[in-house]
């Protein structure tokens, strides 16, 4: 058997229970390999399930900074879980390693000649240790981080500064925690030899890199773009953008003398409500968000369209999830792209942004608020389970102090006293952006009524359908000056290639690494990630630049091509699909095939449907 | 009821202690049927205002859908106003006050806006004790829609196709008590006397106030009871089957002395009896409101006056400790903190 | 001046206060040209009010059949409006007429030398008749008919047979609206010419037609495709579609001997709890539909959602109205094709019918029934304000009484006491359709749990992401098997051009007017109506077989075209959009307009879209 | 709890009247957390359906999303089961009951899904009077999204969190009895001996039958009252800031006489007193069952039992007249009018 042997490129897999305390321990093992300087990501791969059910933290260490998940077998398992052993052992890639608590014996029928066992009987460690069931549960994890340590070769005072730097003063944990590592290092320093073939050795490749999940970025994005109002249900991917957005205000935005918030945060009774409070608090002058994800986003439709019709301000955070309906609510997808461009009845349509890394949802985050200011009209942020729930490497935050709110056409008193006539629908810079005013802004100047019906430039009903369709057309000149207002795309490979490749969102890691891939493979290729929809011409420039593009995106039914040839002057034939979802993200080796595959092919490359085009009844 | 309206005031018209008249506080033409209980009720918010010399624009006037919720055109054309989605009014409203807390939020809505498709989000906005005024002009039928039941139709009545309901009624004011309203009250649209007071105590109030407004539809009213008398109008439009032809009519008015009953005819004919709720009645005891409404109902009476007060009533704000500076009016200064802030935000996540 | 002089060809349009009583007089008025023999088409142009705002009825009289809305002037107007008049007295074509109640002097600023006032003092004749005010009311406006009926040349026996046979044997109301119409008979031939230029002559050009509304004909396909649970929630314009169904139903669907019936109809709170019920009668087995309009579809998106995964029939009927939010909700348009494709979160698509004449209103709702259950998923019967509240001139219906419901693969406890296995979701046949049970069919097999979260093919929870793909990628397949099953486009022009037509709906009329317009102009058009979406290949080869191809719709952002292109292959260049979204139906005058400019126009021709594609803002 | 269920049975198991044994009535192994209540009211409903002899194929299982509204896979594994969108149970459940009288309806659901977004179409399918029995697991929290506050935490009190809950408490059971339901029952998750007869009844009742049956959530309760005592583990997870740790804990059980108190500590350490209500309690005056219930409120204790009944009651399809025969079960000969008589309705539209 030959051992997998490498430093700094691998991938290893914890398989834990739900609800064992382990995705702390993971967590502190992945940090340290950051501290070391070592680019890493982590993907937890849990159920939609409290407890006692498999839940998997698959680390990816890769010294040349490729940190999107690579698919196919492990290279170390770290097996806690008896009930999925069987199918853990089997991913082990031949060569791997393979670490359990033997404090019961491997049933023999799971032995695998080519990979290499590490079994430390943890549990028989805890009950020697500890005399509280709980604290045996607890400290077996931190017992087998304690052994990675040793047996990968990592530096034990790493763990020991991130221990003290997480329980502060607490004396008494921080010993009884590094006393756990100890026991864990110790054992596999003196029951096997240390270090394995695997290594992580320490480098100076992470810079001034920040490390963090992508709804904590967010939130503290709408910390810094001036959100005041969270009003939000409960959903898993986004729950923790309003639980960090609570966390951070109570810490940064309570008024040091009164000891009063300088926020409010409304858990309403459900997505309708949630998605109401936004539209009331922004029409009250108040930068307000929600975050939710799919079902929440259907629930919220009817809103949306009041607010893109009304035009009201709303800032909205889709943390993606794996649909349709409840879905797989756990697992991530980019599959509300077309629900949320154009979301409710009637001709509507909606900005939307991509951010793909924890920086980018704290940016955009915060741009969101000045567009939706700017735009008058929801502004809905296209995260994912994915990029939000899971931790990523990512350049730091920076703020520039000078940086104002852009509050857009906000009529203030003064203002108002000098202006004749005020008409809240009349486009008078012709823009298609009009002027608003805030309630209790003047005594006698600038009350209007808003509404979700027809009206006229001055606000007031009317069925008349020319001053429909003028306002109708108005809309539409407001969304073309919005190509303007939003973030545009990147041009992130630049190869000088006739084929290129367009992407957003979380697929960025993937793709990077796949077009390395391909170079290698002789094939080149260029590169644009979307940022932002309304899209504008650089996308059509770069599609026209090249004689096929692949889309890449992980739904089924290819919502952002459909988009780009829906809005753009696109012809179908020369959009081709790379699809993944399957609930994980997508893997560089997944685009590469793909790519290999439809270029190798003679017909007309498209999508996954074959229509059958004929008729069996008559009608 | 679409008329043209005078320009002309007198300067002798009454002004109140802000130098405004009364009509300073009326809104557009309404477009509601001539005798509509709604327009009444409108009248009545003018008034109250007008009294109290509240700035109007320092109202901000809410309403979901409906005949009731197009109300607010028709009062305080100085006030912002937003006529939303049918049954969603309560969450704008709270999201505009947690924006701004200084202003007075009134929310119009209908028993179908409120009993119907509003019925989650009335409870929570009463749950949270959210500063407004929120009154449900209830006609018993949805009238914008052309008169169906509403869930507030009485049990057994007949709606204006001839269907018997055959449901349960929502009494709105007892929900509101359960659910922890800290002023509640009900009236009719036609009993100046007593609605103009409860408004204005009801705006006083701080804390969720709840008027349930019985205020008759002139064309799809349908409380129980036997049509008046062989009509030869009403024969000619079953005929036809073209619910195109109302009929105009006149608003009911009713004012009556506090503890009385007082019986109200209706426009089909149909008798609802009102009881003023007594003198003696306690409004601090909510075990007792609850019973004396459902005592009421037992005896086939509609209650009115107001039902239950708690004086000790907090503002969501102050529970929630909000600063008193409404958050609308903070700038980049506090709520942003800064890039030495972020600084150290980013150490702590390395 | 001269007056314009037709027989059986001009629009007359009444103008009328809402809530006097005036739709039943007109309508009266519309029947008798019907019962001539003469086609006819009605248009009620109403506010979102019920009382007290102008109202007007628009009728077209036209012998060739051409019954789309004639915009532009009108022939004849009868004004009995003051607010409106003014507006009234404009619209008149020069040499048309202009009937108004006399009884208040006509303001002498409003004369037009250009046309011809016939004044009728209404009123006057009222209060001289009757004393009960609301007689006065009501019969004002049979009076006003009577004249007409004289003016035109109409034959007055046509009228006293439709009083009679509406009033039945109510003996005091038929003679006293036949007295009423004689006061205006008699009126008009005492004081004017009669007839005047305008003339309305017995023809044979009707056939077997009937004359309804499509929602009245919805109602009677739900009846005869077997629908026994309606849940609903008021809104315009499909209320009518439920109040329908309760007519015919009690007339039709109760048991003679128990007098008890055989349907349930059940006001929702609202449209989540309507659909909410839907859902739940079909997955008992139950055929079950709703009926709603934009702001319903919204509100029931997570539901279709649900229903789309979870495989259970539902039918919806969305009458349309003009979009977005609340918007203009007494007029038409065909704006919620998108949204209605979609609905929901996540990879979702749903069959969509496009009827376009109350046949088929009644065809394609009985049909529903048998798609959804054959399909096992929402059905949606995209029909609009203008198709469905409107009187529409259609073929007769007819029904084969050898048809049978077609209920799909529904398991009974035969035939699971005789298979083996059953799993809800396994895909036996190959064609993307599963076998399901409905609940108390056999005590110990079929039971199976429904869930809109992912599940293996025997209906258990799972998160494995091959299982959920496998699942994803059947309903694709069953989706390209609903190409086979529902309604097929009809080429409706076949003229060998090189330019082709594609619409639906009611853009009909529409169309076959401007064909022949174009035709006139000497541009040659073949033209197909699409009755169904998913789109099959007769689509495909109709738009290769031309050069361009202009999609008529009636919204502002090419919803059809958008579909088309995303679902086909369409290349984006072929397809040109003519489009009316002002909440009046389409004209064949615009669809011409429309076509003469793009076709002489050079640049590409798209949407009404310039975009503008620069970056003003650095980000 | 997973766990592996042996498959083996003794032939002297007690079998009921359909010769069932109780295993019989059981579903998929449960994946809830160990000792969390809604597991003892799964095991409860399985013994009163094997009790009272109900073919498990006549009972359609319906729920929401929760960890409560994942329970139906756990019990009557022969009887279909719809496990539908957050909240919206009710109306799932009227349109199949529409579809079949003749099945028992069970819907289960949790606070969060019935309190907050299930509130409208809770209150109307209580008004409306379907034939189900309703359940609602109520922890005082939304167990699957990690424990925030639902609408039946008390005021007061604290989440996982640490926040304090500022809002009213939604009292269910007062709300039921308010809007018209005709069986109305309280009990506790760990009280077998008072909650199988009380689902035993419910399930016989002819009309809506609710029971909100108090259930803890082992992981996320949160219950007023202090820790019990400093905790080395809690405080662990508290630094961390990871809420993957969930600690074993027991299942609560409380049985205990009628008319008593009884306190219950929960799993962390506050105590929640119950207090059955008395054997002189008349469960058919509604106004009653509404003062006693606020008055335990307000002592501070959770009056469990039956609260009301109405022994009269009415299905929902007597008041709508339908027929005897499932609507699901007639063909096209009853619902089809035939050629014949379309030929009269097109003749009327000439
Ligand atoms: C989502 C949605 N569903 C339905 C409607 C149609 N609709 C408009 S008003 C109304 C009912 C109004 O009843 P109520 O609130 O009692 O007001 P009223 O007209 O009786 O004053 C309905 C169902 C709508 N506008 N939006
Ligand atoms: C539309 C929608 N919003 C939010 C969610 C997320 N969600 C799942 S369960 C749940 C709350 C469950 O609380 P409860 O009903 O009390 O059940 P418990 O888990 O406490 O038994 C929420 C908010 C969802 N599934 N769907
Ligand atoms: S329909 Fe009824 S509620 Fe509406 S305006 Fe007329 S009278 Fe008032
Ligand atoms: S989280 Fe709470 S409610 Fe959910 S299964 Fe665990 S103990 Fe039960
Ligand atoms: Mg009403
Ligand atoms: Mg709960």
């Amino acid at each position: 058997m030959n051992p997998i042997a490498a430093v700094n490129d691998f991938v290893i897999k914890f398989a834990n229970v739900n609800g064992t305390g382990s995705s702390s321990a993971n967590g502190l093992f992945v940090k340290a390999v950051f501290r070391m300087g070592v680019p890493v990501s982590a993907r937890n791969i849990f159920p939609s399930n409290i407890q006692g059910l498999p839940t998997w933290y698959q680390v990816r260490i890769n010294e040349q900074g490729y940190l999107g998940r690579r698919g196919g077998a492990v290279d170390f398992m770290v097996s806690l879980n008896p009930q999925s052993m069987q199918k853990d052992i089997a991913e082990v890639q031949s060569g791997g390693y393979f670490l359990y608590d033997s404090t019961k014996p491997l049933d023999p029928s799971l032995q695998r000649d080519d990979i290499h066992f590490i079994a430390i009987p943890l549990m028989e460690i805890c009950i020697r240790e500890y005399t509280d069931a709980r604290q045996r549960q607890l400290f077996k994890n931190v017992i087998y981080i304690g052994a990675l340590c040793a047996l990968l070769d990592m530096e034990f005072q790493v763990f020991v500064d991130l221990i003290q730097e997480q329980f502060r003063s607490k004396e008494k944990l921080i010993s009884s925690n590094i006393h756990a590592l100890e026991l864990g290092y110790k054992y596999a320093q003196e029951h096997f030899q240390c270090p394995l073939g695997l290594k992580i050795h320490r480098r100076d490749k992470v810079g001034d890199a920040i490390m963090l999940d992508g709804n904590t970025a967010t939130a503290l994005g709408a910390i810094y773009g001036g959100a005041t109002v969270a009003a939000w249900y409960p959903i898993t991917p986004s729950t923790s953008v309003v639980d960090a957005f609570d966390k951070y205000a109570n810490r940064l935005r309570v008024d040091p003398a009164s000891g009063k918030k300088n926020f409010a945060i409304i858990q309403a009774e459900d997505e309708l409500a949630a998605i109401g409070m936004v539209i009331g608090a922004n029409w009250n002058g108040a930068r307000s968000f929600t975050a939710t994800s799919g079902p929440g986003v259907s629930l919220m439709s009817e809103f949306l369209g009041l607010a893109y019709f009304a035009e009201i301000p709303a800032v909205l955070i889709d943390v993606q999830r794996a649909g349709p309906s409840t879905g797989m609510p756990t697992r991530t997808q980019q599959s509300d792209i077309l629900c949320a461009a154009y979301a409710s009845h009637g001709d509507t349509k909606h900005v939307l942004l991509f951010p793909s890394t924890p920086k980018e949802c704290f940016e955009m985050t915060a741009d969101a608020f000045d567009l939706a200011e700017q735009l008058q009209t929801p502004v809905i942020v296209m995260s994912d389970l994915d990029l939000g729930m899971n931790d990523h490497m990512s350049e730091p935050f920076d703020w520039d102090d000078e940086r104002k709110y852009k509050r857009g056409k906000v009529l203030n008193a003064e203002q108002l006293e000098a202006i004749s006539d005020f008409g809240r629908y009349t486009d008078v810079d012709g823009d298609g952006i009009c002027y608003r005013t805030i309630p209790g802004t003047h005594p006698q100047k600038g009350a209007f009524f808003t509404r979700g019906t027809s009206r006229d430039t001055k606000a007031i009903y009317t069925e008349d359908g020319e001053k429909y369709v003028e306002n109708m057309d108005r809309l539409i000149k407001k969304f073309e000056t919005a190509k303007h207002y939003v973030h545009k795309p990147e041009l992130s490979h630049n190869n000088d290639a006739r084929i290129g490749m367009l992407y957003f969102g979380t697929s960025s890691h993937a793709v990077n690494e796949a077009i390395a891939a391909l170079k290698e493979q002789g094939e080149k290729m260029d590169a644009m990630r979307i940022r932002a929809f309304p899209f504008n011409r650089d996308i059509d420039d770069f599609i026209a630049a090249h004689d096929k593009v692949f889309v890449v995106e992980q739904n089924r039914d290819a919502q952002l091509r459909s988009l780009l040839m829906i809005e753009n002057h696109v012809p179908c034939t020369k959009l081709l699909s790379v699809l993944n979802y399957d609930g994980m993200p997508i893997t560089a080796t997944q685009i590469v095939n793909e790519i290999q595959r439809q270029l190798g092919r003679v017909e007309p490359p498209l999508a996954s449907v074959t229509p059958i085009h004929q008729h069996k009844q008559e009608s | 009821m679409s008329y043209i309206r005078s320009r002309f005031e007198h300067p002798a018209t009454p002004r109140n202690s802000l130098g405004y008249t009364q009509r300073y506080y009326e809104g557009s033409l309404s477009t509601l049927c001539a005798g509509c209980g709604h327009d009444s009720i409108s009248a009545a918010i003018v008034q109250a205002c007008f009294e109290l010399s509240i700035e109007p624009h320092k109202v901000a006037k809410l309403s979901g859908i409906g005949c009731s919720s197009k109300t607010p055109t028709y009062f305080l054309g100085q006030s912002h106003g937003f006529n939303s989605v049918h049954g969603r009014m309560p969450s704008v409203a709270t999201g505009a006050n947690m924006a701004n807390q200084d202003l007075l939020y009134v929310g119009v809505s209908g028993d179908g806006d409120t009993a119907s498709i509003g019925m989650g989000q009335f409870a929570h906005v009463v749950r949270r004790g959210l500063n407004m005024l929120y009154i449900v002009e209830n006609n018993g039928c949805y009238g914008l829609t052309k008169g169906q039941d509403s869930a507030t139709a009485d049990k057994g009545s007949k709606s204006k196709k001839g269907a018997v309901n055959p449901y349960e009624s929502i009494d709105l004011t007892s929900i509101a008590i359960e659910l922890g309203a800290t002023f509640v009250a009900r009236s009719f649209s036609g009993d100046k006397t007593q609605l103009v007071p409860l408004l204005k105590a009801a705006m006083a109030h701080k804390g969720f106030a709840f008027i349930d407004i019985i205020s008759p539809c002139v064309t799809f009213n349908n409380h129980n009871g036997s049509t008046r008398s062989y009509d030869f109008v009403r024969d000619h439009i079953q005929a036809t089957g073209a619910v195109d032809f109302i009929p105009l009519k006149d608003e009911i008015t009713a004012e009556y002395e506090e503890g009385t009953l007082h019986d109200v005819t209706l426009h089909d004919g149909s008798v609802m009896r009102l009881k003023k709720a007594s003198r003696n009645h306690n409004p601090m005891d909510r075990v007792e409101a609850l019973r004396v409404l459902r005592e009421a109902e037992l005896q086939g009476e509609v209650l009115t006056g107001l039902m239950y007060i708690d004086q000790n009533s907090d503002d969501v704000h102050a529970m929630m400790n909000t600063t008193e500076t409404p958050l609308n009016q903070l700038g980049e200064s506090v709520l942003c903190p800064g890039s030495e802030a972020l600084q150290k935000i980013n150490a702590s996540f390395r």
